[in-house]
């Protein structure tokens, strides 16, 4: 299909090589398993699989048919179309890590560029070249503080506001070192409070804590007090944050965060069913020499010219190997790129316009929900973002069943992760929703919890 | 050619994108969060596609030349794969929908599943792990994991061939295992005594990169499995390189019982200037519950007039998530789309031309480099960068030189067996045009070497930038567009 | 919007230009006209426009969702992925015409790879550059002839079976000319036959002869007596033609053709509802200096290395001006770029191959239609290539008003533009097109005609 | 940097794509019709990407650099075009689809319709011509038909301007009109007493492009139309400078009867390398039923639950087609995009910037080139690229020198009645920054020619490649990838 082989070329390189066939180049792979029969469809022309992809692609619903409140981690932001311009420029998507600086300068400046604006966002010192996505980035957080305080400490204090796939993620994580324990996210008890609960667990066996901002309920919460004890104690205070909200609310680096991550998906990546997505990772300076993953650092070239490189790389694994903390290795270049270009894009108004538009549109819907009879706001006094949850008068999974007739797709339903949270429904708006949007799904709300 | 940085070429009050105005009645921030806006850039539309455009005309890409950077597989990536990705139906899908919704997404993972189990020989794959390294520590975890199940936490010991990928110790102390190296052989095998040493109570598994970093198949692999399986261990199996291997030999088959695959390599998904990558993992069935998840399963198999209905499953033993959501899965769509054009002969024809084409350059370079393995090699070689007659001149040199030809140098300096290596990866869709003209570049630059040394020592002379000050930017670390005043 | 200026930066542009307001830069405009209020809509931002676009494109029906038969002069072919990858490279697409060729070879190597694939497809010697679209291309093969006669020659012989629209547009450009006549493409009488008719019309005032090959109704004519009589009386001759026919079928040149025209639009470009297309335009040799429009050449810069730059430019219009014989400026140049990236795509192998199975799969409907009851080839006896006329049982237009409910747009009505054609049906069939499709064709028009 | 032909990296027997097997029963082909494959070339996939890869990094382009070509308006062109254009509701319609199932398609065009006639004040706008010079023929057609219609056969003169575009006289000629050249009177306006004294009963009309290719506005503009109407005259005008008079001045409001629009200039769809370009027209009241159609016309009104129904017609008096279809509809596609996002507001702005970066660039260039009308400037500016104390300097030295400053040069040589002219045309994109950069080389120019004049002469030096051999080009007319032996 994509090799350019002709015949004739076959023979001469055989002849050049010494073989008679090209069987014979697979002498030394074991002859009973050698060229087994796939049983695989025959390979389809371009033509066809373009017609394919398309029937497949036509069996999903999407956000642009229907009004979508999903979030809880992934959010349907208008990507402005310079970020695709740039990102479909194969200059980008076909070259490698910049290994060698002299022909990767692209790459190099750009994620120059990406690390200095993740650190004007977060308000912290230093950003890496990116993670996979926020739930590794989290949890590369925890193996970070794990590795700080050289094993030692064991406890990693999780908020049960954190997004439980992340949580999930930490966990697995830490089952590689030794007698970590990862808790503090059990179910409250009633009348307990998040905020006392982990005060409460902090002590000199605690490596890190981790808390989100907003948290995964959409809640703006002051982690004044867990940053100020965690420290007290020694320990470390990660901020898994969302990129938007931080278009204008104070940053984890203003609570004296030691590490902030979040998922940057909602700076110009597509949904696209969950990934790939952008891990941020950013870190006091302290920490510089501790993080995983790639850096880039700006020096200059032998005519003393600006260039940038690959820098701290005796940190990684393939220099360390058996010592290094992390084994990641590539990091994700082109939507860090992405992320890049979005902001570039928006630039310092735009980006706290959309962030803006996303806090009042959600509060409209909020104020217009729970005026329905039989919702209520989960968390009346809480202050939220962009994101909110709502207590409804039947399950939700029903209500949305009933609301793909309207084209809609209800908010995500708490109970699949929170069992505590029946007839809760996480809601997310976004610039993308006007307020026919949201009067749309409020009154088919009205409708279907009416009949 | 220095670009300024978007920081340099922004000016305050300058709007490149602006959002419609609200419509719904305006609420007050929440009191004590309030910040500044955040100090971005201020550019124009022009600026911003300038000069990432500008940008972009200083990589070396693989749209743009030959990549043969060693075990990275820069092959060709078909355009067909950019449009599949970005089709609505798929980019616009959220991961919490109904599954209901998404059955075309499901549909197409549960193939995707299905085809790499088919080609690789496992019995079970999830696709979640982000990368391959990611896949790696899958792999790792799962070692463990199954130990411990059967009650063997003795087993701390993972043996990996001083030939394997450098991730692979990472990944093994990652997981809380003790990793020890095992020498190769004169012909670039496993050391089969080292390993029946290693082969005790504590031993964990193996970690076996096959066809290894020295591009060469392990003509032991079967014996070699079979000892570890016998003491009781797992191996692990390295898929960085297994476009080699297309239709050529089943991992699953020989015995390995874990396997991660880099998507981006083997089945064409762009590497994107270093990620995203995907790197899904395939284990025997007795590994099967083990796996990451959420893994995409049949719910209901349909019948004549209604086609089957997917869902996802968390395996039952789960070593856990590994991120959130299902996978990179746009890149799985490139990944499925590159399958379903090649089938059963087009895959095999990948690993029989990957192969073609790095012994037809290793026959053509190994008369002016030194080929410390001189046998038939896989997809890739490994050559010495350096000559006795001329010690001034190191493989480092070489690869610079290289870039004022026109090309991407290879892999330097590793695998660490080999001295002043390099290591060379031409892929399968290259050429034999280009590979004669790599190979002239390279047969020129070792007459350049005698002749006129500094040509190599100073290289590169044509590319955007001359060599950098590396020492300096570890030393003066600066990582941002201005240098906290902390550092 | 993509104005750059800062309120500063005007202030300071102004203080340079030693003026006031930037009203006071349009004092030359008479006042009572200047700033008038322009009744539009209020500009809307990227995400607005991007809903509104998708909306509007909903309200069309498309040739991926329905199977469309629609041919006559624009056909629907699969473009490769590759195509629009190149297309879409801003240094393509947002460059101007190549005036200065040190920083233009990318598009002037490109059209010179062009004019040769133009050259070698239509057997012809020379292409330009191209124009704009076939209909464009042969009223400029008319415009040639009469300037090859100087003028003396009025007779401008066009074959009925020329695409009617090409045909209007030849008589628009010849209104410009004194006394032109175009004729020959009058209905033919019952019997008559279209070449007997043409070659009984060639005389020595005959400039140009005219013919399309295959026709307008999709028929392979042999016009080789055309060609000889022409050249008898001195006048010439010109095809037009369909690119991908030329796959399989004999080209223009080895007629003694000596000018060849036609659309390009096959050659990898979208349908987009009729254009933008592209005017293909090869000759003989000995017209190469009275051909419009622009071309490539090959030449050497200062260091003797092969260079790319316009040339012949004495014959344009703005050296020549009201001496020139054409007015045309610009080429098709990204259009032209397409038909070259798709044909070095398809290759020899390739383009083949798409040409046969357009025939392949054109005959084989013709077959199943035509043994529809109440159905008939309009031309039993002609070779045909991918397009023919069907004689159906009732009007074109009641048929295919009732074929959409099958998601089918049916064939060209050919009485829009042959009043003597009534209930005939203008069929295309290309290779995307699966025997499948064909068969659901040929099923709908049997249920359709049977009620 | 010579970059092989598809014909020289061509390789007998490589396929670089495939189409299905036929499903069909085999179908004889016609006898007597029979030819070889075509003599394509032979390439991969790989290869083609590569090779127009590389193509592209010998081009300037806007999205790579300042591109001040005078009279060509070489704006930005906002990516949101580009989407716009490929969605498949617009790519995938077929022009001779049922206009029921086109409604999309006709809103659109007839939404641009009413949009450009109340940006330009013109009574009717069709949007078939297919760039601006055939937008041009349009015109003088209309102008002939007119005529003929009157039986006024004797008005066989057309007066154009010396500062005209280039086009207006082969387009006069091409429409079998006598071509009057007039004069510039000392302001760059047309010379009053020149018109006057062409102003009588053979007069068909004039073709005026206001402002003037020297940038100029003409200050009589209104009893210049007066004349030539009083005259039974019609009044062109070349539409090609309108960026200048966006919200500034409407051209239909002064009288002018005709006009064509460049929608790659003024509304922003990109050039393309030369094309595709959009040429609509515009007229009076008195001239509607000449234009060229199809024209989108509301066939039903429709009411408050259904929007309007559109479809085609074609004038009574109409000159006829100037080609198939119905215009570039992709073309429009872009400009409809444009206009919906600037309203009435951003359409003043855009007019109103460009000049402004007009008159700041030429105030900052003057210092340096003598400016022959130096008055208030509209989008554009004219100087002289020659200095009498360097006669050895020519204008293309200095276009050629701007290359190595990473600028385009403006355009040369033309109007003619300037000498050695260099028409600048920064557009309203570009920043105050670029203006800045693009002065201080004209300056550094300005001060090379006195002190080295060959960096000029010999320039560029930093270029793909040096100056080419025109002479040869032209003399040894090497016109396809070979000679053909005739030639």
């Amino acid at each position: 299909m994509y090799t350019p082989h002709t015949p004739q070329e076959i023979e001469e390189m055989l002849r050049v090589i010494g073989l008679k066939s090209v069987e014979d180049l697979f002498d030394s792979v074991p002859q009973e398993y050698r060229f087994p029969d796939l049983n695989l469809p025959q390979g389809l022309t371009e033509l066809e699989i373009a017609a394919e992809l398309n029937e497949i692609a036509a069996a999903n619903a999407t956000s642009d048919e229907f009004i979508s409140f999903l979030g809880a981690g992934a959010y349907n932001h208008y990507i402005p179309a310079a970020v695709d311009a740039i990102l479909s420029r194969g200059e980008f998507y076909t070259a490698y890590t910049p290994y060698q600086p002299e022909v990767s300068q692209g790459t190099l400046q750009a994620i120059f560029e990406y690390q200095t604006l993740m650190t004007e966002l977060t308000g912290m010192d230093i950003s890496n070249a990116s993670h996979y996505d926020g739930a590794t980035a989290t949890a590369e957080a925890a193996n970070l503080a794990y590795h700080h305080f050289r094993g030692k400490r064991k406890k990693m204090l999780v908020a049960r506001s954190v997004n439980p796939e992340y949580r999930e993620t930490i966990r697995t994580y830490m089952t590689g070192l030794e007698n970590v324990i990862v808790h503090g996210d059990e179910p409250l008890n009633p009348g307990e409070d998040q905020i006392s609960k982990l005060l409460g667990m902090i002590d000199k066996e605690t490596a890190i804590v981790i808390v989100q901002y907003p948290d995964f309920f959409g809640r703006i919460i002051d982690y004044t007090k867990v940053v100020e004890k965690a420290h007290e104690f020694g320990a470390l205070v990660a901020f898994v944050f969302n990129p938007t909200a931080l278009g204008i609310l104070k940053p984890p680096g203003a609570f004296d965060a030691d590490i902030a991550v979040g998922d940057g998906q909602p700076l110009g990546i597509p949904l696209s069913f969950g990934g790939p997505y952008l891990g941020i990772f950013t870190v006091k300076e302290q920490f510089v020499r501790k993080l995983a993953g790639r850096l880039v650092g700006e020096t200059v070239d032998e005519d003393g010219k600006r260039a940038y490189v690959l820098t701290l790389t005796a940190r990684e694994q393939h220099i360390r190997r058996e010592k290094s903390t992390s084994n990641i290795c590539t990091n994700q270049g082109l939507m860090a790129l992405a992320a890049a270009v979005y902001l570039s894009v928006l630039g310092k108004s735009g980006f706290k316009q959309v962030a803006n538009l996303c806090y009042q549109k959600a509060h409209y819907a909020a104020e217009q929900l729970s005026r329905l009879p039989g919702f209520e706001m989960a968390f009346p006094d809480a202050p939220f973002f962009h994101e909110f949850v709502l207590k409804i008068p039947m399950s939700v999974k029903e209500i949305n069943d009933r609301l793909e007739e309207y084209w809609i797709l209800g908010g995500y339903d708490l109970s699949q992760t929170y069992p505590e949270m029946e007839n809760q429904m996480l809601v997310a708006v976004t610039e993308k929703m006007s307020k026919d949007d949201i009067d749309d799904f409020v009154a088919a709300l009205a409708e279907v919890t009416h009949d | 050619m220095t670009e300024k940085t978007i920081y340099e070429l922004s000016q305050p009050g300058r709007k490149g994108f602006t959002f419609p105005a609200s419509d719904v009645p305006s609420s007050p921030l929440p009191k004590g969060f309030e910040r500044e806006a955040v100090n971005l850039p201020e550019l124009s539309e022009l600026d911003v596609i300038r000069h990432f455009t500008n940008l972009s005309h200083l990589n070396h890409s693989v749209d743009g030349g030959f990549y043969p950077l060693g075990s990275c597989t820069m092959k060709y990536n078909p355009k067909i794969n950019e449009v599949a990705s970005r089709l609505p139906g798929f980019s616009q899908t959220h991961p919490l929908q109904p599954i209901t919704s998404v059955q075309g997404n499901l549909y197409l993972m549960y193939q995707l599943q299905e085809w790499i189990q088919e080609i690789s020989g496992f019995h079970k794959v999830s696709l979640t792990p982000a990368a391959g390294a990611h896949g790696e520590l899958v792999g790792a975890l799962i070692i463990k994991k199954y130990h411990e199940d059967n009650n063997e936490t003795q087993r701390v010991k993972i043996l990996i061939p001083d030939s394997a990928h450098g991730t692979n110790p990472a990944t093994s102390s990652m997981s809380g295992f003790v990793v020890v190296p095992l020498p190769s052989d004169e012909r670039g095998n496993v050391d089969l005594d080292a390993l029946k040493s290693n082969c005790d109570e504590t031993l964990a598994g193996l970690m076996l990169t096959n066809p290894n970093t020295l591009g060469l198949f392990d003509e032991n692999v079967v014996e070699v499995i079979e000892m570890v399986h016998t003491a009781g261990g797992l191996v692990y199996g390295d898929g960085a390189n297994l476009n080699a291997l297309l239709g050529i030999l089943r991992p699953g088959d020989v015995g390995f019982d874990i396997m991660h695959f880099n998507l981006h390599k083997t089945f064409s998904t762009p590497h994107g200037g270093g990620g995203p990558g995907s790197g899904p993992v395939g284990v025997s069935e007795s590994l099967a519950e083990y796996l990451p998840g959420p893994i995409v399963t049949i719910l209901d198999e349909g019948d004549e007039e209604n086609p089957p209905f997917y869902g996802l499953y968390m395996p039952e033993k789960s070593i856990g998530r590994m991120k959130a959501f299902f996978g990179h899965f746009g890149v799985l769509v490139k990944a499925f789309t590159y399958i379903a054009m090649h089938g059963p002969d087009g895959l095999r024809d990948i690993g029989v031309k990957a192969v073609l084409n790095a012994n037809y350059l290793m026959e053509k370079v190994k008369k002016d480099y030194f080929l410390p393995y001189d046998r038939i090699c896989m997809h890739e070689f490994v050559v010495e960068g350096t000559w006795k007659d001329v010690p001034s001149v190191h493989a480092l040199d070489i690869s610079k030189r290289l870039i004022d030809y026109g090309f991407h140098p290879p892999t330097n300096y590793f695998p660490l067996i080999v001295h002043e290596a390099l290591m060379v990866e031409p892929t399968e869709t290259e050429s034999k045009q280009t590979l004669d003209a790599f190979a002239a570049a390279m047969k020129a630059i070792a007459q350049e070497a005698r002749e006129n040394p500094e040509l190599l020592t100073k290289a590169p002379h044509t590319a955007p930038i001359r060599r950098t000050d590396e020492v300096k930017a570890a030393r003066d670390l600066v990582l941002c567009c201005w240098t906290p005043e902390i550092l």
